[in-house]
C-alpha cells in the first residue's frame, strides 16, 4: 500500500516538474531546431536523482524497481522530453545483472548522478569481436548515441556473447550522429579503431540470454510506460483543441463522428494503461514478467502510434504544422514502435511463451 | 463414495480454499455436460440446472456473491472471486438462463426490496425453482430505454399494466419479471414517473413470444402486457424511482458476472491455443494475430480485477467510468478475438452446430460464439452508447 | 460496347427476376427453415436460360464469359439466393478446359438446363486414389455436395492429377449432408465405396495447375461478385432501417457517428466493385487475369464480411434476430471468405506473382 | 547529338506514341533529380524545374493536358493519361510548386477567364516563370470554405482586399492568387457574395508567412491581406459568382492530378516491393499486408482511369460521386501504406532526411512520404467531410 502510494507521489513530482520545464510550447520550439538531447532538463532531472531512481542506495541511488522505471518514464513519454533516460535506465540494469564489483563502483554512481550518459545497444544491433586487448568495428543506428558519454555495446568474447563499455572519449572511438525524425532521440554510428579494452570494459554475463532478458523487459516497460504518457497526453491536448476549434459554427469536439473516435481513442489508453502498470509491478523473477512486459510493449506502442497518428487528423491542417505539438507525440510514437523489438519481433516471442505455457 | 468438502470454512486461507474448491469442482462437474445440452430438450435442461445448483447449494455456492442473511455463504469479496475463476478455469456448467434470477434480482432486492419480498422471492432463486426475468427494454426504447411507454395506472390496491417489453433473457422460462413501466405519464424527463415492479408471469394478459436469434436459439423474448394486474405489494421502491433502482439493477453487470464472463474466455482463449498448435498456430500471421490478442484479453481482465477491488472498497460502486471502459473493450475484443477464430479455422468453423442453450460465448461452437458476441456490443447499452458515455459524460465533449 | 451494355442488361434481368421471385422475406423465412436448396428458384433460373450462361452455344447455352458469371454471381449474392450455381459455373469450366468431347458432350446440355446441379471439388479437397476401375474413399466437406446430383472430384491416377465425374446415384456412393450457418449453402461428406469409373468418368487434364488456375480464377470472379452483391445489399437495407428506426427522438441514420461507418462501407464497396468487375473482364489469357480475380476474391470477401458484420450492429437489437435479413448475409459472407482459398492462401499466391512480375 | 523528338505526332498510334516518350524521358529526364533536388536550395532548385519545363515545351508536353489554342499540344484525352502514365513510370521530375499554374488556373481561365485574362496569364505558365497559389481557406474557414471573412471591397475601378488567408501551397514562390474574398457580406447563404480575383503577389499590402510543416518543410503559407489593391479587370467572372467559379478550379483536383499521384504510388508501390525481396517480403505477415494493399491500390487505379472516362464523354465534370469515393479511398490508403512501410523497415525507415521539395508523397523517403499523406487526408475536404458527402448527399441520409 506504501509502495502504491509512494508510486503516485512519484508520478505526481515527475509530472509536475516537467509540466513546469518543459511545457508542450517549449517541446513545440525544441522540435523545430537541432539539438542533441536538452541538457538543461538532463541537469535538473539529475539533481532531483531521478537518474538515480533504480541505482542502489550503495551506489547513491534510490534503489526503485521497475514500477517506478515505468512511472518515470511514462512521465518523460507524457512531455515527450529529449533526454537520454533509457540508456540510463538500461546501463543500471546490465550492471547490476552482470557487471562485477569493480565495474558497478566505477560506473552505477556516475549514472545515478547523471554525469554519465549510456547508450546500451538493442537486440540485433551489432556485436562487435572482442577477443583481443582493443577492437575495432562499427556499430549503426546507436540509439542515443551521439549524446551519450558511455557506449554500452554488445560483443562476443571466446565464442561467448559478451558486453563492452566504452567511454565516448576513448581513443580511437567516434560517433557520427544521425537524426531521427523523432527529434527528441537521436541514432548514431559508433566506430571503433583498436579502441584498447581496459580492465573494467569487458562484461561477460553467466547466461547471456537471460540477461537479454532481463533487458528486454526494462527496455519494454519503459518503452511502454513512454508510449502511454505520450498517447494520454497527446489524446488530452486533442481533446482540449476540439472544444475551442469551431467549424460549421460549431465546435468540433460536438461531432459525433469524431467523439467516437476519441472515446475508442481514450478507452484503448485506459485498458493499455493497465496492462502497463500490472506489467511493471511484477517482480523481475515473476513467471509472467517477461511475457507481460512485452505484451504491454507491443500493445502499448502500436496503439499509442495509431491514436497518434489520428491525433493529426483531428486537429485538421493545424495538425500538420509544426506549430502544433501532436507530430512531436507521433514521431515519438513510431521510434516506440521500432525500438527494443518491432511489433512482429515480439509477437513471435509471445506466441513462443504462450505455446510453451 | 463422496468425500464431505468444506470449501466456505476455508475461508482465511487462499490456497486451501481453492483446492477445496478444485477438488469438489473434479468430483462434481456433470461430464461431458456441454455435449449433453447441447440439443437438449428444454425440460431435461432444465432438470440438469436444477441438479448442479443443487450440487453448489450442498456446499453453500449456489449462491457463491449472496450474504449469509439471504442464504448465501457470506463470502469476502475476495473469495467470490476465486469462485468465480475456478468455476472458469474448471469450465463448470454456465447457468446464463439464471443470470437475472442470481444477479438482477437480489442486486435490486436486497438494497430496494421490502422485507417481505425477500422473504417471498430469494428462496425460490437458491433452490433453482424460479426463474427471472427483466421487462425493461421496449421496441422504441432500446438504447433510449428512459424513453419507455408500457403504463402502469394504480386501480385500488393494484395496478394494470398494458404495453410491450422486448429482449427479455429467459422470460419464456421466467416465474417473474423485473419490470419498469412508467406511471406518471406527465413526469417532466423522461425518466420521471417510472416505477418498478415485480411482476408474476402467470398473470392473466402475460403473454410471451420467443424471438428467434441469428444463432438459431430464442434466448430472449417479447413479453406482451395486456390489462395485466400486479399487486401495489409488488411496487418494489417509491412509486416514481423505478428509474433509480434500475441503475442498480444494471449495475450488477458491471462486477462478477462481467468477470466471469471474461474469466470464461480466457480460459478458452487459453485451449483454441493449444489446440491449434498443429494448425493455425503454425501459421505466422495468425500466430502474430493470437499473440496480439493475448494483451487485450490481459488488458481487459486486469480492468475487470481493477473494478473489483474498487467494488469491494465502495460496494455503492460509485464510478461508472472503469465499467463504460471494461464494456467498450470487452464486447468488441470478444466479437474480434470470434471472428478471428473464424478465420483461422476455415470452413469447419462454419458449419452448423446445436446450440448448447443457456450457456455464453465461450462454448467453443465458433460461428455460435462469434454470433452471440453482439450480446455484449448491443445490449445493456451498446457500442455506440458507450462511445457517447465516454466522450461526453466522462471526457466532458460537448453535445452533438 | 454492345458487350457491356449486354451486361448491363444481364444484370438488370437477373436482378429483376429474383427481385420479384426472391424477396428479402422469402430469404428470412427460408433461413428459420432447414432446406437442401430453392429447388423452385433453381427451376425458373434453369427455365430463364441462366444455368445455361456459360455453356457453349453446341450444347445449349449462351457461350457467354467471365464477365457473364460475375453478373450472374453477383445477382446471386444479392439476392442470398439459395441455389447451387457455383458448382455450374465451375463444372463448365473444368468440362471446357478438361474434358474430353464425350465428357462435354453427356454432362454440358444437362448442366445448360439445369437438370444437373454440379458440385465441384476445391483446392485442398480430399484427392481420391482413381488407379483401378473404381474407386473408395471419403470427401469431406464438398460444397454443395447433398444437393448436387453429379460431382466433380479430385483424383490421382497413375500419380497424376486428375478429376472424376460421378452422379450422386452412383452404386457405392452416398453423400451425408452438413449443414453450414449460411444456410444458403450446404456441405456434404462424399463416400465412395466400390464407386465404378465408367468411361467418361475420368479427366486427365494435360496441365493440371493450369486447370487449376484456371478454376481458382472462375471461382474467385464468382465469389467476389457474389460478395460484393451481398455487400451492397445489406448495406442499403441497413441504410433504408437507419432512416426509418428512431432512438432518442431522431432516425438513427442523422447520427454522425453512424453515418460515417456507413460512408467508408459504401466507398468500399463502390471500390471493390470496380476491382471484381475489371477483373471478371479480363480475358482468361490476359497475364493479370489470376492475379486479378484472386486479388479481387481476397479483398471482396474481407470487406463485405466486415460490412455485413457491422451492419447488425447498425441495426441494433433487431439485428441479432432471425426476422430481420442482416445475418443472412453475414453468413453467406463468412463462408464466401472460407471457400476457394482463404485470405492467407490467396495473399500468399498474390505474393509470389507480385514477386515474379 | 540528340535524336529528335516527334510525340505529339504519334498521335493515332498509342504504341509508337508511348515509345517516343519512352525513348525521350530515356534520354532526357535529369540523372540522378531526387538526389540532387534533395536539400538543394530554392535558387537552384527553380533552375532545375524551368530547365525541365523547358524540355518538355521542347516536345510539346509542358502543359500536356492544354488544349492547342492556349499553347498546349491539344492532346486527345487518352493521349493526355498515357503522358502522365509514362511520367509515373519513368519517375520523371515532379512538378508540385507548379500545380497550381499547371491544372488549377488552366482550369479556372478556359471555362471563366475574359480573353484578356487568357492572354495576359497562361504563357507565363508554359515558360515556368510564373508559379501560381491559391488563396481559398482561411485560419476559420478550412472545412467549412464557404464561412469565408477576407473581404473585398469596391472602390471605383479596383477592389480594396482584407482577410487573411492559409495553406496556401508555394505561395511564398508565387507571382499570382486564385484569391476568394467575400464581396458582399450580406448574402443569403454563406455561399453567397463570394467572388473570384486574380491578386498579384507584388501588390502593396501582400505578406506571406510560410508555415512549417511537419515534414520539417514549408510547402505552404499564410497570407496577410492588408488594404491590398486588385484591379476590377483581375475579376474572374461575375462579382459574386465566385463560390461557383471555386467549384470549377477545384475539381481539377479530381481528375489528371490524382491520376498522376496514383500513377506515381503505384511505380514506387513496384519498387518497394522488389527492393524488400531480402528483407520484409521474407515475412509472411508483411508479405501479405503488401499482397492485400496491391488489391486495394488497384481498386483505386480503376476508379481514376473510370472517372477520366467519365471526364471524357461529359467534360463538365457532372457527377461528384467518384471523385468523393476515390478521394475517401486514395488518402487514407496511401497513409496505411506509408505507414506500413515504416513498420516492415523499422528504425531505419524513421532516420531524418532532407525532404525533396516539390515533390509528392512517393520520395520514398518513408517517414516524409507518410507525413504528407496527411495531405490527401485533410486537404482538399478532409476525410470527414468526404464521409458527410457520401452519407448525406450520395447516400441521402438525414443531417445531423
Amino acid at each position: 500500500m506504501s509502495d502504491d502510494l509512494d508510486l503516485g507521489v512519484l508520478a505526481g513530482s515527475f509530472a509536475e516538474m516537467l509540466d513546469a520545464e518543459w511545457p508542450r510550447e517549449k517541446a513545440v520550439a525544441y522540435a523545430r531546431a537541432d539539438h542533441l538531447y536538452a541538457e538543461d532538463l538532463w541537469q535538473q532531472m539529475a539533481a532531483l536523482g531521478w537518474t538515480a531512481l533504480t541505482v542502489p542506495e550503495e551506489y547513491g541511488g534510490l534503489g526503485m524497481g521497475s514500477a517506478a522505471v515505468a512511472a518515470l518514464h511514462g512521465a518523460l513519454g507524457a512531455a515527450a522530453a529529449p533526454v537520454p533516460m533509457l540508456g540510463t535506465t538500461l546501463a543500471v540494469e546490465l550492471l547490476l545483472r552482470a557487471g562485477n564489483a569493480a565495474q558497478q563502483a566505477a560506473w552505477l554512481p556516475g549514472l545515478a548522478d547523471g554525469s554519465l550518459r549510456a547508450a546500451v545497444a538493442q537486440p540485433g544491433d551489432t556485436v562487435v569481436a572482442a577477443d583481443g586487448d582493443a577492437v575495432s568495428g562499427s556499430v549503426a543506428n546507436l540509439l542515443d548515441a551521439a549524446s551519450a558519454n558511455i557506449l554500452f555495446l554488445r560483443a562476443v568474447r571466446g565464442g561467448k556473447p559478451a558486453w563492452i563499455v566504452l567511454r565516448s572519449d576513448a581513443p580511437g572511438l567516434s560517433v557520427e550522429r544521425h537524426a531521427l525524425t523523432d527529434t527528441t532521440r537521436t541514432l548514431g554510428t559508433v566506430t571503433l579503431d583498436g579502441v584498447a579494452l581496459d580492465g573494467d570494459a569487458l562484461i561477460v554475463p553467466a547466461d547471456a540470454a537471460a540477461l537479454d532478458d532481463a533487458l528486454l523487459r526494462i527496455a519494454a516497460l519503459a518503452i511502454a510506460a513512454d508510449a502511454i504518457g505520450g498517447g494520454e497526453r497527446v489524446l488530452a491536448g486533442t481533446i482540449e483543441y476540439m472544444t475551442v476549434r469551431q467549424q460549421f459554427d460549431r465546435v468540433i469536439g460536438s461531432f459525433q463522428a469524431l467523439k467516437h473516435r476519441v472515446a475508442d481513442h481514450q478507452t484503448a489508453l485506459v485498458a493499455a494503461r493497465g496492462l502497463v502498470e500490472y506489467a511493471a509491478g511484477l517482480a523481475a523473477d515473476h513467471p509472467q514478467a517477461l511475457l507481460m512486459a512485452i505484451s504491454a510493449k507491443q500493445h502499448a506502442a502500436r496503439a499509442v502510434a495509431e491514436i497518434a497518428r489520428d491525433c493529426i487528423q483531428l486537429h485538421g491542417g493545424v495538425g500538420f504544422t509544426a506549430e502544433f505539438f501532436p507530430h512531436i507525440y507521433l514521431k515519438r510514437a513510431k521510434v516506440n514502435e521500432a525500438i527494443h523489438g518491432t511489433r512482429p519481433v515480439l509477437l513471435d516471442r509471445i506466441a513462443d511463451m504462450l505455446e510453451a505455457a | 463414495m463422496s468425500r464431505v468438502y468444506d470449501i466456505v470454512g476455508k475461508v482465511g486461507d487462499e490456497q486451501a480454499f481453492r483446492q477445496e474448491i478444485r477438488d469438489w469442482l473434479a468430483e462434481k462437474i456433470p461430464a461431458g455436460w456441454r455435449a449433453r445440452w447441447q440439443g437438449v430438450r428444454e425440460e431435461e435442461l432444465k432438470a440438469e440446472i436444477v441438479a448442479w445448483l443443487e450440487e453448489r447449494r450442498k456446499v453453500g455456492l449456489a449462491t457463491p456473491h449472496w450474504p449469509r442473511e439471504w442464504g448465501g455463504p457470506g463470502l469476502p469479496f475476495a473469495y467470490q472471486i476465486m469462485v468465480y475463476e475456478e468455476f472458469a478455469r474448471a469450465d463448470a456448467p454456465e447457468l446464463d438462463m439464471y443470470t437475472i434470477s442470481l444477479f438482477h434480482t437480489p442486486a435490486t432486492l436486497f438494497e430496494h426490496g421490502t422485507q417481505e419480498q425477500k422473504d417471498k422471492y430469494l428462496s425460490g432463486i437458491t433452490q433453482g425453482t424460479d426463474i427471472w426475468c427483466q421487462g425493461f427494454s421496449e421496441p422504441g426504447a432500446g438504447s433510449d430505454l428512459a424513453a419507455l411507454r408500457t403504463s402502469a395506472r394504480r386501480e385500488g390496491d393494484h395496478y394494470v399494466v398494458n404495453g410491450q417489453k422486448i429482449w427479455s433473457s429467459s422470460s419464456m422460462h421466467a416465474r417473474y419479471c423485473l419490470l419498469l413501466a412508467r406511471t406518471d405519464p406527465n413526469g417532466k424527463r423522461k425518466h420521471d414517473g417510472i416505477s418498478y415492479f415485480i411482476m408474476d408471469m402467470h398473470s392473466p394478459g402475460v403473454e410471451v413470444r420467443p424471438i428467434p436469434q441469428i444463432t438459431g436459439e430464442s434466448e430472449f423474448a417479447e413479453i406482451f402486457l395486456d390489462d395485466v394486474k400486479i399487486p401495489v405489494a409488488n411496487l418494489i421502491g417509491a412509486e416514481g424511482n423505478g428509474w433509480n433502482i434500475a441503475q442498480s439493477t444494471l449495475s450488477t453487470e458491471r462486477g462478477l458476472l462481467i468477470f466471469g464472463a471474461v474469466e470464461r474466455l480466457a480460459h478458452s482463449f487459453g485451449l483454441d491455443g493449444r489446440e491449434a498448435k498443429d494448425t493455425w498456430m503454425r501459421d505466422v500471421q495468425h500466430r502474430r494475430e493470437y499473440a496480439a490478442l493475448y494483451a487485450e484479453l490481459q488488458s481487459i481482465r486486469l480492468m475487470i480485477r481493477q473494478l473489483l477491488i474498487e467494488l469491494e472498497a465502495n460496494p455503492d460502486k460509485a464510478s461508472p467510468t472503469l465499467p463504460t471502459y471494461i464494456k467498450l473493450t470487452w464486447g468488441p475484443f470478444l466479437q474480434r478475438y470470434t471472428e478471428f477464430l473464424l478465420r483461422a479455422e476455415g470452413l469447419e468453423a462454419l458449419k452448423w452446430q446445436p446450440s448448447i442453450p443457456g450457456t455464453g460465448h465461450s462454448s467453443r461452437l465458433r460461428m455460435n460464439d462469434f454470433l452471440k458476441s453482439y450480446g455484449w456490443t448491443i445490449a445493456g447499452g451498446s457500442n455506440e452508447i458507450m462511445r457517447n458515455i465516454v466522450s461526453e459524460r466522462i471526457l466532458g465533449m460537448p453535445r452533438g
